[in-house]
């Protein structure tokens, strides 16, 4: 087409994933790369230097993530095993980090794996505000704990909730407080709205 | 802040005002007189009809006799509304017995019909909840289940049909037939606008026979009552006679 | 009277069923007289477990369930869980699909004109939280008639369910670019003495300027997005500067907060937000107007005209068996940046669906940016975000 | 002895006693009608039929159509009362058939077009709704106040004159005795906003009371800079210093005495808009920000008297207004003629005329409610100490050097007008009115003009949205 978009003039050089990569991996020999099937590719991290790195994505001026797209939960009890052996290995909770870089205009995402009966991550919300409403939603719904979280309680579900409704062996309650639950498959004349 | 800024603060504000008054007031003229820009854009519903293009998606309606029940409409229903059943008829052909759309659970979202391969599954243009306001394709109106105790009496296709042309039709014009028809599903105890969730009901085969029996009970029932009025009749009848025979004779020697 | 004292402070509990919080939103606030000290969002009351559903539908069933994500711009949700669920497909060697140059152009047509009804809402709103009624009234109105065009192409004036994988469901009704046109002319001139009525108007931008001013870096570091974002000065636009679909097609500028009420304001603050948001949609019209000047003709076939779902086989087929693998995809939607992180076990149901919306984390700045603010502010405060409620809970 | 409040009241007593009613209890009936008619005659129907025409307004404005409930409605609520089994069909029909009736038929087709049955609905609504008290609320107070915000406005149509002589009473000191019982207002907002039992309300209450303390301030300034002109606090002399012979007796209206005094004029109105709660004043019920403020626990009726109380606070508003700036209840034309009438007919077309300018006002707070934004309270503690008072205290000292002035150049005298005798009062020959017009109103404009040079131009992006040239 004949015409383009007015573009941001202020923009600085974009990374690819290999360079980002290689960055990280001068401060922390530590992190590996992992890579899904279908090429998505991410850095894997320890959840011990995960505080540490995050600082570090966002103060290096190379490549200045700041903003913290979306964080993400994944249960991985029921996905297929990776193709590859540095991905995360099954039963297991992901806390995927999606971080993009206004001034660079680079992206990255962090995986964190932890298991579910140990799981506890460090929290980011020092580095990046918005992480402290991520992390609640994935503590109400995966039942990671966050380390340093300011104020860690459900955010989505009611308080007295039992359970986090996204993990893959959750069964649904028969009852909540006072409240029958209704089934699926339940007539609907013995349902609520009788 | 100076002398002129708090003059200029009075100033800009006295001018803002003067601005929106001005603009309210070329509106309020414009939609007292019915001109210009500012005229009403709302209808005075229910007395000025509803606007519904075509195409609108409102509810449901499935024509049977085209439907193969290939069940894709059910597989695609992300609520799980949809549901029937199929039978074989006295033809050895497989027809629908039951298709049973609930609309409290629909979401009007048109993947069913979407998907439909026949196209007898359409969304038509009825969209008021309140049976006796909702007009379906054929012009009667849709009968749909109040609450679950109003659901006991269901109607075949025949039955279907016929109300919704007795009450597409101007009640005037109706026979005494029909009229007695639509007395005898109002008096149900369902209420007056009962059967099916929502577009169409029909029986399962045992349904049908239970129906069936009661009907030709209540059929019995009639015509033993009928019989026994005629009878009744025929002997007072019988009675009168014989008292005016008796009587004439008597009274006529 | 019990005021709850805790020291000097009263704490008010300010929903979920209060006017001001569009739905049902509900903020601790404690306060000092009318001066707000803390406030903490509650939210959760609009919560559908919309994840939870996703994992349990196929990946075509969900998307009136994106409707409901955020029902103010249903169009833009569409759009965004197409386009997530296509660049899955895409990194796939089998399943990559074609999208018909028409059905392209209807969607960005469509998800532009959702966008000017989604800020009418979102700018009348703010009005009428402010005590303008007039204003909103006006507004809505521009809204209906983008849903009176919606309404006769897809059917539904709320929940459109109408993009789907592989194209648009049905095509454009006949004289739909006419009606476009005449509703883009027609909406410059109202949008005009709209802003004459309140933009100008010495008491809103009073009540505006300096409120909540979020600084540059406050607001990347809370995840502000959308005209939030710019109207913080940062020149961020995913249609620019990430362009998906067709927008590396158009031409539009973005437009950034830079105090534009004067010396009384401040950079981020309310005022900014909103004529930020104001002047998009101008931006929109711009966009409109050239994607109605370069739209390819329909085909003339009626079966298939743009390439739904059901019609296109390859989508069928695709969507039975997409790739391995995971994907985060995001779309400029009129809140902010709304994300997809797609999880794909091969199967024809999602294996995981997170859903980023702008609102979630334009709310996370409440409890840094509320002290100090009265609760008029505060009123004031949730109608500049544009906070949409459904997409927060989900 | 006689008991009398003026020539109607007599007039009255003479028509009573002229029935065969002894003269006291026809004196004592006189009164208590000329008492009893301004508010039960005037205030409460104007009051009733408001809603209506402010959600006119409202729609008109909105491009909407406003209530719409015809016939139809009314026979269904009709028919909710007393018919509840039938079936609406049946309504329809009934309505249907009522409305091609002779007589009734063409009315209904009024009330239909015009949606009249919205006042009826309303009012039944309003009549039918439990009267509810919140748990923990101060029953007496939440009660009691109700009854003040009422008396408040009623109390100071004790002074309002209607006519020459259709009046309770006309005290010398009635435009102090006016700021005494309109502040009543803020006690009863106070009152019912802290005994709701909530924090809302609570809220509003302290709202209102800030408000309309700082708010009697300019009101007083302002009232006394015309009491100075007109050199009367009687309500009745100072209509009556605003009397001109002549065709055009609007003349002698004090808007056009001076260009002070119309400058007073505008602050009297916005502060008084602020006096009675108006939008864009709305901060103690502005219901996006405190649910409904000072009434949010309210229902039925109750809510009621306090919505009546508001619009007979309008309307107590508008008179004033009147009263003070546009002549009270003269005619602008040929005032003369309509004085030299018998007393019962010049109180009716004199009442008719004040009644007319008070709804004239009412509309205008209605059109300025459906235009500005609301004020945040600091907004209206600044219009209310920065602007109006300085304002209204520029006014006072303007128009008493303006009669210093005056007094050196023509003859101070009583003016008789009708029955009244006014105080003695400056009357301005056309020279000397012409001159302080020019004079002063060239040099506020000069001011106005040099204000706006020096000003910021708005940004372009804004001027953008305006659709403004060069953007």
């Amino acid at each position: 087409m004949s015409s383009v978009p007015s573009r941001n003039p202020s923009r600085g050089k974009a990374l690819s994933f290999e360079e980002l990569l290689a960055k990280v991996q001068e401060g922390f020999p530590t992190v590996k790369a992992g890579s899904a099937p279908n090429g998505a590719r991410w850095i894997a991290v320890e959840a011990a230097s995960l505080l540490e790195v995050a600082r570090h994505l966002k103060s290096e001026p190379s490549l200045s993530f700041g903003s913290l797209c979306c964080l993400s939960g994944v249960d991985l009890l029921k996905f297929p095993p990776p193709a590859e052996k540095d991905g995360p290995a099954s039963d297991q909770l992901v806390c995927a980090y999606d971080l993009h870089s206004v001034e660079h205009g680079h992206e990255l995402r962090l995986k964190v794996s932890v298991p579910p009966e140990r799981a506890s991550v460090p929290s980011v919300e020092t580095v990046w505000g918005v992480a402290g409403f991520f992390e609640r939603e994935i503590f109400d719904l995966y039942g990671i704990e966050f380390r340093g979280h300011h104020d860690l309680r459900r955010l989505l579900m009611p308080p007295d909730w039992i359970g986090h409704p996204l993990r893959k062996d959750y069964e649904y309650p028969v009852h909540y407080a006072d409240w029958e639950l209704k089934r699926e498959g339940q007539a609907f004349e013995s349902g609520p709205y009788k | 802040m100076s002398i002129l800024g708090w003059v200029r603060e009075i100033v800009e504000g006295v001018e803002a005002t003067a601005h929106g008054l001005a603009t309210t007031a070329r509106y309020l003229k414009d939609n007292a007189t019915d001109t210009g820009d500012g005229s009403a854009m709302t209808v005075d519903y229910p007395v000025q009809p509803a606007r519904v293009p075509d195409g609108y998606r409102g509810h449901l309606f499935n024509a049977v006799d085209d439907c193969t029940l290939c069940k894709q409409c059910q597989r695609a229903c992300p609520i799980d509304c949809i549901s029937m059943e199929g039978e074989l008829n006295e033809n050895a052909k497989f027809h629908i017995s039951r298709y049973d759309i609930d609309l409290s659970k629909c979401i009007y979202c048109g993947l069913c019909t979407q998907i439909c391969p026949t196209g007898s599954l359409r969304m038509t243009k009825g969209f008021e909840i309140d049976p006796r306001n909702s007009v379906n394709e054929r012009g009667g109106r849709y009968l749909y289940r109040m609450r679950p105790d109003q659901t006991r009496r269901r109607m075949d296709t025949l039955e279907v049909d016929r109300l919704n042309r007795i009450t597409a039709a101007d009640p005037s014009t109706l026979s005494d037939d029909d009229r007695a028809f639509l007395s005898e599903v109002e008096d149900e105890r369902g209420g007056r606008f009962l059967f099916a969730r929502f577009g169409m009901g029909f029986y399962t085969p045992e349904e049908k026979a239970e129906a069936d029996r009661i009907r030709a009970e209540r059929k019995r029932a009639k015509e033993q009552a009928a019989a026994e009025a005629a009878a009744k009749v025929a002997a007072d009848q019988a009675a009168l006679q014989s008292d005016q025979a008796h009587g004439s004779a008597g009274g006529n020697p | 009277m019990n005021l709850e004292r805790d020291g000097d402070y009263i704490t008010l509990s300010m929903g979920p069923h209060h006017p001001a919080t569009h739905g049902v939103l509900r903020l601790e606030v404690t306060t000092d007289g009318e001066v707000i000290t803390a406030c903490k969002p509650d939210i959760g009351y609009l919560h559908r477990s919309i994840e939870k559903i996703a994992e349990n539908l196929e990946w075509y069933q969900f998307v009136p369930y994106t409707d409901r994500v955020d029902y103010v711009c249903a169009m833009n949700s569409n759009h965004a869980w197409v386009c997530a669920v296509e660049a899955l497909l895409a990194t796939g060697a089998e399943t990559k699909l074609e999208i018909p140059e028409r059905a392209q152009y209807i969607r960005v047509l469509f998800a532009e004109l959702n966008r000017i009804s989604s800020h009418m809402i979102g700018l009348g709103a703010m009005t009428m939280d402010m005590g303008a009624f007039t204003p909103f009234i006006h507004a809505i109105g521009q809204r209906e008639l983008v849903n009176d065009i919606f309404e006769k192409t897809c059917g539904a004036r709320l929940t459109y369910n109408y993009m789907c994988v592989g194209g648009v469901v049905r095509d454009l009704h006949p004289g739909a670019e006419d009606e476009a046109r005449a509703f883009l002319d027609g909406l410059e001139k109202v949008m005009r003495e709209f802003h004459a009525l309140i933009t100008t108007n010495n008491i809103f931008v009073g009540r505006l300027a300096g409120v909540a001013p979020v600084s540059a870096a406050d607001a990347l570091s809370y995840g502000l997005s959308g005209p939030n974002l710019r109207g913080s000065g940062i020149d961020f636009d995913l249609r620019r500067d990430k362009p998906y679909g067709i927008y590396d097609r158009f031409r539009f500028d973005v437009p950034v907060g830079k105090r534009f009420a004067g010396d009384r304001g401040a950079l981020g603050d309310g005022y900014d937000r909103f004529v930020c948001r104001s002047l998009e949609v101008q931006e929109s019209i711009r966009i409109c107007r050239q994607v109605l000047d370069q739209m390819p003709p329909a085909s003339g076939k009626e079966d298939d005209p743009v390439g739904g779902w059901c019609v296109s086989k390859a989508a069928q087929k695709a969507l039975r068996k997409p790739p391995v693998g995971e994907i985060y995809f995001r779309c400029e939607n009129p809140r902010g940046e709304t994300g997809y992180h797609l999880v794909s076990d091969g199967t024809k149901v999602p294996y995981r669906a997170k859903i980023r919306t702008g609102s979630f984390c334009a709310l996370s700045i409440f409890e840094k940016i509320c002290p100090g603010l009265m609760i008029a502010d505060l009123v004031a405060l949730i109608g500049s975000f544009d906070i949409v409620l459904p997409e927060v809970d989900r | 002895m006689t008991l009398s409040v003026g020539p109607v009241s007599d007039s009255l007593a003479a028509w009573f006693a002229g029935r065969g009613i002894p003269a006291l209890p026809s004196e004592i009936l006189a009164i208590a009608v000329v008492c009893a008619l301004p508010v039960l005659g005037i205030v409460f129907p104007i009051a009733g039929v408001a809603q209506y025409f402010e959600r006119k307004i409202a729609g008109g404005v909105q491009r909407r159509k406003g209530p719409m409930v015809g016939a139809n409605g009314i026979v269904d609520l009709v028919c909710d009362l007393l018919l509840f089994w039938q079936p609406r069909w049946k309504r329809r029909a009934f309505a249907r058939s009522l409305e091609r009736a002779p007589v009734l038929g063409p009315v209904l087709g009024l009330v239909r077009r015009w949606g009249l049955g919205a006042i009826a609905a309303d009012g039944v609504k309003m009549f039918l709704k439990e009267d509810m008290a919140p748990e923990g609320a101060d029953k007496l107070l939440f009660f009691g106040s109700t009854y003040v915000a009422l008396l408040g406005s009623f109390l100071a149509f004790a002074v309002f004159p209607f006519s020459q002589s259709f009046h309770m009473g006309d005290p010398p000191v009635a435009a102090l005795y006016l700021g005494a019982v309109t502040g009543l207002v803020a006690v009863s907002i106070l009152k019912a906003g802290w005994s709701s039992n909530n924090k809302w309300s609570h809220f509003g209450g302290i709202r209102a009371v800030a408000m309309i303390v700082s708010y009697e301030t300019p009101i007083t300034l302002s009232i006394a800079t015309v009491c100075m002109w007109s050199g009367t606090m009687s309500l009745q002399g100072i209509v009556a210093a605003q009397f001109r012979p002549g065709i055009l007796s609007f003349t002698g209206w004090n808007l056009f005495q001076s260009p002070f005094l119309a400058l007073v004029a505008g602050v009297y109105y916005v502060a008084a808009l602020a006096e009675c709660n108006r939008a864009p004043f709305d901060l103690s019920e502005g219901e996006s920000e405190l649910v409904g403020g000072f009434h949010t626990e309210y229902s039925g009726l109750r809510w009621g008297l306090f919505f009546i109380a508001e619009y007979s606070d309008m309307i107590l508003v508008g008179g004033i207004f009147a009263t003070l700036f546009l002549g009270g209840y003269q005619s602008p034309f040929l005032e003369d003629r309509i004085v030299a009438l018998p007393p019962l007919a010049e109180a009716l077309v004199h009442t008719a005329i004040v009644c007319a300018k008070f709804l004239a006002s009412i509309g205008f707070m209605m059109w300025i409610r459906w235009t500005l934004p609301r004020f945040r309270i600091d907004q209206v503690m600044n219009l209310a100490w920065t602007k109006l008072v300085p304002l209204a205290l520029l006014c006072l000292f303007g128009t008493a050097l303006t009669q210093l002035w005056l007094s050196g150049r023509v003859p101070v005298a009583p003016v008789v007008h009708g029955r009244y005798l006014s105080a003695p009062v400056v009357r301005p020959d056309l020279l000397s009115w012409a001159i302080s017009w020019i004079v002063v109103g060239g040099l506020l404009a000069a001011l106005v003009v040099w204000a706006k040079k020096e000003g910021s131009p708005k940004p372009a992006q804004v001027r953008k949205l305006l659709g403004e040239e060069g953007a």
